[in-house]
């Protein structure tokens, strides 16, 4: 690209190294391509691209003259620039596909008038009157007192199956044998040898049942049995005598002489 | 020279738009001397509190004057709205339920009954409680020796509960029925642990 | 069953009595429901604001909306009383004020399409700035390929800038008119250069 074709036009120059001192206040490409747009004095919708692309070009030729560094986006965005320039003033290659040049020239139009609208719009509502700066809250807060209240769930459920719980509780309790009303001959044999020795004289087997054996019927034949049983047993030993007047007529012990 | 002074005030409808303002935004109550360093320049201040004192008349928010010094205050009467309940969901200990449960069914009932059923004795805490839920209450006293008191439920029971009566109530073979007894004992608690608890509970009451 | 629900609401006028009180106490806007909750059952919260907003209206102090949410404040037009209010605002950055601007406008916005409409990459600490003022919020997760985040301004922006909608935004019918808010790809450039760059940013989201 010959070098005069980009410094055709001395106050565009002048201009470009005017805007490259202030590189720093750009932010970014796109800002610098719509500061160099306000520059043409046209409506951004009539903008020219190709003079847009050339302005830009000119800016980063002038600062490479002022040895200014500029960032690598500013030069991607030149290359770029330089890209759909000569795409612009050539004629359409047929063997490439993409995007026209008017499409990519058109993009960028689009591009710099959204981010000046965007700008525009954020510049009205900064302009907007403000809370703490122009219309002011409440200043002095009544505070909120939290009370805590607890509420008790409990449903009709819980209250019944509490209840059958209860109720049910003796079903549940950890297996053991209920004492049943029945004595049985090892108890009755330990306590017959515990009092054998007392049994000089012939006795009555019933006046040895346990006390608390003698007045249920149930518990006193029960007991009847078993102390029999076991003084059948002791007689077997030989520790014990026994006699019987007759059928059903009482049953007398006594002690063994030695 | 402050450049108000050149100017008239403005209207008193305008100052007390002012006044209003300042008086809402403030974070505390104001003097009349520092209300009008606000305001321009020959303001009628105090004038002007009055008239709002008297627009604020009735309203939710009241123009108040405490010594020298004005503020915007809540009405009195709207003050429970300053109050933000916030409810907490609590169980009912197995003590409270299984005391109530008793209670719906046998009412009504000493407590000497309830602590023969559960086989526990009740603290004061578990009657307490369910005094104040106001789902029992104390029954005709008992024409028995000692004339111990008994507890009954209330209706603000049945209608916690949905039951028309007590009597409502299913009974045993009815809750196995429901399929509200597996036959699995509840949840193992050592005997009596949550009792001796509820025992010390009692001692500290 | 909550005991209030048999009783009737108050009056209207009592209604607006209440609303007043409790909103004139809080700094913070209020939504309906938040409202509703402190006041008894049956109150036609959204009618009493409509009427409260209209008894403010050209006073001193006025009722305002900001999004689905209420709160006093003063009159703008009595700012300059209130300068000893003023708490000094921290000077937003060009960046910081275009971003705002850009996710206003094209909410929910990605921050690759922010970045696409600026030029430049948003610095971290312009999003966090932003956030931190609460006047940005994460939005809902773009459907398309890496679910980037979106943003979007909240109710606090629309209250701190006098909004009562994100449609009251400044020019936004002429903007979206004239087809400056569309979502105008670019032309993707044969080696796709551009697009990479996208992608790989919203990895690093």
């Amino acid at each position: 690209m010959p070098d005069d074709f980009l410094f055709d036009n001395r106050d565009e120059r002048m201009q470009a190294e005017a805007l490259v001192i202030n590189v720093d206040g750009y932010e970014g490409p796109l800002d610098l391509l719509l500061t160099l747009a306000r520059t043409q004095k046209v409506d951004l919708r009539k903008i020219s691209i190709l003079a847009l692309a050339e302005q830009y070009l000119v800016f980063v030729e002038a600062a490479k003259r002022l040895r200014i560094e500029l960032a690598a986006d500013y030069l991607v965005m030149a290359a770029w620039l330089a890209y759909l320039k000569s795409r612009l003033l050539l004629p359409p290659d047929p063997e490439e596909d993409g995007p026209s040049a008017e499409d990519l020239a058109a993009h960028l139009a689009f591009q710099l008038e959204r981010l000046e609208a965007m700008r525009r719009a954020a510049a009205k509502i900064m302009g907007r009157d403000q809370l703490g700066r122009d219309f002011f809250p409440r200043g002095q807060i009544e505070e909120v007192r939290a009370t805590r209240r607890v509420e008790y769930e409990a449903t009709l459920v819980d209250l019944m199956r509490a209840y059958a719980g209860i109720r049910t509780r003796e079903d549940f309790r950890p297996l053991h044998f209920e004492r049943e009303p029945v004595l049985s001959m090892e108890e009755a044999l330990t306590r017959m040898k515990g009092i054998i020795g007392t049994i000089v004289d012939w006795s009555d087997l019933e006046s040895f049942l346990p006390e608390e054996w003698r007045h249920d019927p149930k518990k006193r034949r029960s007991a009847i049995a078993a102390t029999f049983a076991a003084s059948l047993e002791l007689a077997k030993e030989g520790s014990l005598e026994l006699r019987q007047s007759g059928t059903f007529e009482p049953i007398q012990m006594r002690k063994r002489a030695v | 020279m402050e450049p108000e002074s050149l100017f008239e005030a403005p209207p008193l409808a305008e100052q007390e738009r002012m006044v209003e303002a300042i008086l809402f935004a403030t974070a505390k109550p104001m003097k009349i001397a520092e209300l009008a360093a606000r305001l321009p320049h020959g303001c009628e201040v105090a004038q002007v509190l009055t008239m709002l004192q008297k627009r604020y008349d009735g309203r939710g928010v009241r123009l108040m004057k405490a010594g020298d010094e004005w503020a915007f205050r809540t009405a009195p009467d709207l003050g429970h709205l300053m109050q933000r309940e916030t409810v907490e969901q609590r169980k009912l200990s197995r003590a409270a339920i299984e005391t109530l449960a008793i209670i719906a069914y046998h009412q009504p009932v000493t407590r000497a009954e309830i602590e023969e059923i559960r086989g526990v004795s009740v603290s004061r805490g578990t009657v307490d409680l369910l005094m104040e839920l106001g789902w029992i209450k104390l029954g005709r006293r008992r024409q028995t020796p000692g004339r111990p008191v008994t507890f009954t439920v209330t209706q603000g029971f049945l209608d916690h509960f949905g039951l028309e009566n007590a009597r409502d109530l299913p009974d045993l073979k009815e809750l196995r029925a429901a399929g509200l007894l597996d036959n699995r004992p509840a949840p193992t608690l050592p005997d009596g642990e949550e009792d001796e608890d509820e025992d010390q509970d009692e001692l500290f009451d």
